[in-house]
């Protein structure tokens, strides 16, 4: 097709099963403007080369499976255009993580870092009949952060986290954090604060801002980070309530 | 270790902004007089010694410069150092050396402040210089007349003054010699007030 | 096409935030050590003599006075990022972090060169 | 690696983590899913999910009884529809207490907002009744859930690939599984299975479904000579992005957006009078394809226009910002100052696993259902939608029927001891055999092409309009790509994360699947719900008002090519058919 646009796949490719170093490797395929990277790595694995792998789901940037370094920044696949990429698009696993094969990383240790804030509502006795009662206003301030998918750029693209990986929690947890601490039904708010006060936990952010520039559902990670802060040092000075 | 993150956190923070205006203090007094100036002379140094308020100054900006200097350094460990017991081997270290530095500022003051009694003779000279910087820091901390309440055989070298702050230290009885070095209007003036003693 | 180790290699720009930590951390690293010749240099204010030599090599010499300029700048560095990053921290919207990183260079640079016209000039 | 649990959970969508939280009341839960758990499908779901709160209009159960059959062009099993809806209330402010993040009113109830095919007082007029969280309902729940499972100590197995069910007779006794990343096969063995492994909507081309929706269990349960129900009963969702099959939200309509054709016209006023946009998908879809087939498409090609411009901008920003964002990055399009084109996509199966309330799976038409085999989810088929699903039914499906599959399960600990599977070739043979196989298969075909060919194979032929010819020409078809599909070659011979391999073996699954769907298409000559015959345009309830059963195996009334039915009445409980209009 004449529309087409020849693009330049470069892929860091590495199968710790068989060769000790990751190699690159590169191959050319045509995507429409509007097609999806995604796309372009399907078509070379239908086409040329069905060993290269990568992982993929709903391909329009729900699930977080195709999170990887594209032209060295962490980003979708599936939510990155051709039209929005250069002619040779560098492809590498998501950073930080230890490689499983190709594109794949191994996500285990980035969920068991969610895992320990206690991510789950706790309630403050039986529930009543009907819903829990918010205001739309209070509901607001967990917008941002039940947009978060876990795919994983934003605390793989953290410097503090690649140079602490087994101590810092991590931008995903804290933002996973925010989302039960902010929420008005929450009763364990408190709890959870003094986890992400500690010293893995939000002092370890240095407003660096990796996170919040490369994450693909554009979350505000930094700046929920900050309020954490603020959040913290307001419990910290005034007696004890639920501050905003 | 109840919150200490937000405590250090507020701290760090606490202590910048404070920072912020004692280093501008600083750097206004000792740096800004240009190369030549003498702000950091051994006088200089002993005349803003001998305030209460200069000390008092002194004391907190060591303090505060360690503290956020040190809590910096601790952070950038707790960072990168993952064995617990290196970690805490640090941590001691860093505690030691910043007590250990802070002790030093300290005996240094607490020295001149003996040398302050008991100081070697000197002559007094001024500079009527009004417009510079220093002068007008000093004229902000109410240190701008720093012979006033001085005794007799203090050494005082080599201060900036203007107008008004010059007048009074020439006819100041204390001051018993007097070099200046400014416009030829303004040191004929003075020397006329001198000759007055 | 097959490439060796180092056959991709992508242009990579480091974000203004990471730029800005390392200036950050980087400057501090050095001003905490700066603490130790300044308490140095004083501990011989009880010799006026000796004090009074060791300050003259500081003013007669241009180098380092050039590295007195270098000091504010890394002060500068350190503050005006601080400052910045507290703003931030306090609730300034994060799309400003950009932003307020080139204001705190161009106010740094300034604040620079009038200070260090102070500082070098005799 | 062998492994026992109490309960074993399939999938981690909705339906399994529902089911997975149900289950852990009675004993040890293990959730086995070849993604990440909150990588599922259900986190696509946009819209909502219906629950006759009554938050924002009156609204009534009974209502929603109604519509949903009414929805189901009449072949939903009327208790089933009716267990559901009642419990719908519940299920919904039982999400709600698990903390799941719903959109509110202005006094701090839950949201609700009009979608299609939903009325009050029977079929008046369009009812809010969609409890939402913006348009990102399912990654709300479903993230919420995932969470309630970490807190009640359910364990994980992400990213492992379940090649077979052990069967010993009726009895199911767990299942064997390909952890991907070894390669290494394992066996789980548990008292209790529930399937809920979701769609195959990557049957067809154009589809809103995930690259991993492949129906997997479905296809193996098929091989085990278990029936499928109603498989050719496959929902287009009218409006999916053009060219890329991703889904607006009916909810868009919901809000106040209008389908325009080519000329301009609101064109739905035509073939729904009274509810017009809100009509149900199937519906909408044939309205769609119908404008487009005569000529009344946008330009030269073949879609219509969603026009959201008329929502003011405050409510799409915050009620459809998702859509906002897709329409942005994936067309170039602002829906606040263009139109989107939209064409339908394949979007939901109704048919499935045959269960009955309790999600234990069926054997036969009679409704003897096995020992220890549940379903539930998309991959179900309990039948609470007939012919057509309602938009928002689904996720209700999904919870409700996932935590009944999940009690039951539960309790089966107490009546059927299963002891953890020895490693023999008994055990893991067949599973092993699986993937050898794949792995000596010789020849110059690629998945991709075969996939590719089989997608477009069911588009053409199998999609919103069918008929005996194209339908004919499909199993044809169908029957070529089995003949390609076993000239595979596969490159890649490792272990570690081989997805090539366990491509081919969902590539198979597909291929049987969509055999089962085009058979059950050719033998129900009538038209109904999602399943619309040119040749039979008329619904027969004298003849077809009854569920296909669709077997892999001899022995059975009636054959299309190697697949045999049987049949299965509608259970009728208090809404006598009726024409179905809107």
């Amino acid at each position: 097709m004449e529309k087409d646009r020849v693009k330049k796949f470069r892929i860091k490719r590495w199968d710790p099963e068989r060769a000790s170093k990751p190699r690159w490797e590169e191959f050319t395929v045509s995507l429409d403007p509007f097609e999806r990277l995604l796309d372009g790595l399907i078509r070379i694995k239908d086409n040329l080369d069905g060993s290269l792998t990568f992982r993929s789901s709903c391909a329009h940037g729900m699930c977080g499976s195709c999170a990887m370094k594209i032209n060295g920044k962490n980003a979708l696949a599936c939510q990155t255009l051709a039209k929005n990429t250069p002619e040779v698009v560098v492809l590498e696993p998501l950073p930080a993580f230890p490689v499983i094969k190709d594109l794949v990383v191994d996500m285990d240790p980035f969920f068991e870092k969610i895992g320990r804030i206690m991510p789950w509502l706790l309630e403050d006795g039986p529930p009543p009949e009907r819903e829990r009662t918010q205001s739309p206003e209070e509901m607001k301030k967990i917008l941002d952060a039940i947009k978060c998918i876990m795919c994983g750029c934003c605390t793989s693209a953290c410097p503090v986290y690649r140079a602490g990986k087994d101590l810092y929690l991590g931008p995903a947890s804290l933002v996973k954090a925010a989302r039960f601490i902010f929420d008005s039904r929450d009763a364990g708010w408190e709890e959870r604060l003094e986890m992400v006060s500690g010293k893995n936990g939000i002092w370890r952010c240095h407003s660096i801002y990796n996170c919040y520039e490369v994450c693909p559902r554009s979350i505000d990670v930094t700046g929920i980070i900050s309020r954490l802060k603020r959040m913290s040092v307001k419990k910290m000075l005034l007696p004890p309530r639920r501050p905003g | 270790m109840r919150n200490l993150g937000a405590t250090g956190f507020f701290l760090e923070r606490a202590s910048a902004i404070l920072l912020v205006f004692l280093l501008a203090a600083h750097f206004i007094v000792i740096h800004f007089q240009g190369a030549g100036e003498d702000a950091w002379s051994h006088g200089a140094i002993f005349l803003r010694l001998s305030s209460p308020l200069w000390l008092v100054f002194y004391i907190i900006f060591l303090s505060v410069l360690l503290y956020h200097g040190f809590y910096g350094l601790w952070g950038i460990a707790v960072e990168y150092v993952r064995r617990v017991s290196l970690l805490a081997a640090i941590r001691a270290c860093l505690v030691a050396v910043s007590l250990a530095l802070w002790a030093s500022g300290i005996f240094i003051l607490a020295n001149s402040q003996m040398l302050l009694a008991n100081p070697p003779a000197l002559c007094y000279k001024c500079h009527a210089r009004g417009s510079i910087p220093s002068y007008r820091a000093m004229r902000f901390f109410g240190l701008h007349r720093p012979w006033q309440g001085a005794q007799t055989e203090r050494a005082l070298e080599n201060f900036p003054a203007s107008g008004k702050d010059v007048e009074s230290a020439v006819t100041d009885p204390r001051l018993k010699v007097l070099s200046f070095t400014g416009s030829a209007t303004v040191g004929w003036g003075l020397k006329r007030l001198a000759c007055d003693k | 096409m097959r490439y060796g180790q180092k056959g991709a290699q992508v242009r990579r720009r480091p974000g203004t935030g990471f730029l800005a930590f390392i200036l950050h951390r980087g400057s501090g690293i050095i001003l905490a050590f700066f603490i130790l010749p300044h308490l140095y240099m004083l501990y011989f204010l009880k010799d006026p003599a000796r004090y009074e030599a060791i300050r003259g090599v500081f003013i007669n010499r241009m180098a380092v006075r050039l590295a007195g300029a270098g000091l504010l700048a890394l002060v500068l560095a350190h503050g005006l990022n601080g400052a910045r990053v507290m703003l931030l921290e306090a609730g300034a919207p994060s799309r400003l972090q950009k932003a307020l990183f080139v204001t705190a260079l161009i106010i740094g640079l300034l604040l620079l060169a009038a200070g260090a016209r102070l500082m070098i000039a005799a | 690696m062998l492994h026992r649990f109490d309960t074993l959970v399939i999938g981690s969508g909705l339906a399994g983590l529902s089911a997975a939280i149900e289950a852990s009341r009675h004993g040890s839960v293990a959730v086995i899913a070849k993604l990440y758990p909150t990588r599922c499908h259900s986190s696509a779901a946009q819209g909502g999910i219906a629950a006759a709160l009554g938050n924002e209009d009156p609204d009534s159960p009974e209502w929603h009884v109604y519509d949903t059959i009414k929805g189901s062009d009449y072949l939903a099993d009327q208790d089933a529809v009716r267990t559901m809806c009642e419990a719908a209330v519940k299920t919904v402010i039982g999400l709600e207490h698990m903390g799941v993040p719903f959109s509110r009113t202005p006094g701090g109830k839950i949201a609700q907002r009009r979608f299609g095919g939903h009325t009050k007082e029977f079929g008046a007029a369009p009812v809010r009744r969609a409890c939402y969280c913006a348009d990102r309902t399912g990654l709300a729940i479903v993230t919420t859930l995932y969470e309630q499972s970490q807190r009640r100590g359910i364990k994980f197995f992400p990213e492992f690939h379940v090649l077979d069910i052990m069967m010993e007779g009726d009895r199911c006794l767990g299942a064997a599984a390909m952890e991907i990343r070894t390669g290494e096969i394992c066996a789980f063995s548990a008292c209790a299975t529930i399937l809920a492994t979701g769609g195959y909507g990557r049957v067809f081309r154009t589809t809103s479904n995930a690259i991993q929706s492949t129906g997997d269990l479905p296809g193996i349960l098929l091989e085990k000579g278990l029936p499928l129900e109603d498989m050719e009963f496959f929902q287009f969702h009218p409006t999916g992005l053009y060219g890329l099959g991703i889904l607006v939200t009916e909810g868009a309509r919901g809000e106040g957006g209008v389908l325009v054709n080519g000329k301009g016209e609101r064109f739905m006023e035509r073939y729904a009078p009274h509810i017009k946009d809100l009509a149900p998908r199937d519906m909408v879809s044939r309205a769609i394809t119908t404008e487009i087939r005569e000529g009344r498409g946008v330009g030269e090609r073949d879609f219509v226009y969603l026009d959201l411009r008329a929502i003011p901008e405050k409510t799409l920003s915050e009620r459809l910002p998702e859509i906002m964002n897709f329409c942005r990055i994936y067309m170039g399009v602002d829906p606040s100052v263009a139109p989107i084109p939209v064409v339908p996509t394949a979007h939901y199966a109704m048919g499935g696993i045959p269960t009955d309330q309790g999600g234990r799976v069926m054997k036969n038409e009679a409704g003897e259902t096995t020992l220890g085999l549940f379903a539930a989810g998309e991959c179900a088929c309990v039948s609470v939608h007939g012919a057509n699903r309602l938009g928002c039914n689904s996720l209700l499906d999904t919870v409700v029927f996932g935590r009944r599959a999940g009690e039951a399960a539960g309790k089966m600990k107490d009546i059927f001891m299963v002891e953890a599977a020895a490693e023999s070739e008994e055990v893991l043979g067949p599973a092993k055999n699986t993937v050898s196989e794949i792995l000596r298969r010789r020849g110059d075909e690629k998945t991709g092409a075969v996939r590719k060919d089989l997608q477009e194979l069911m588009m053409g032929r199998c999609s919103v309009f069918r008929n005996e010819a194209g339908l004919k020409a499909a199993l044809e078809g169908i029957k070529e790509l089995k003949e390609r599909a076993k000239h595979i070659a596969i490159t890649d011979r490792g272990k570690r994360f081989n997805t090539e391999v366990l491509e081919a073996i969902e590539l198979g699954r597909l291929i049987d699947l969509a055999e089962v769907i085009v058979s059950s298409a050719v033998q129900r000559k009538e038209s109904r719900g999602a399943h619309s015959r040119e040749d039979y345009p008329e619904r027969d309830d004298k003849n077809w008002l009854k569920h296909t059963f669709a077997f892999k195996k001899a022995g059975a009334f009636k054959t299309e090519g190697n697949i045999e039915f049987s049949y299965r009445p509608v259970s009728i409980a208090g809404f006598p058919l009726r024409k179905r209009e809107y």
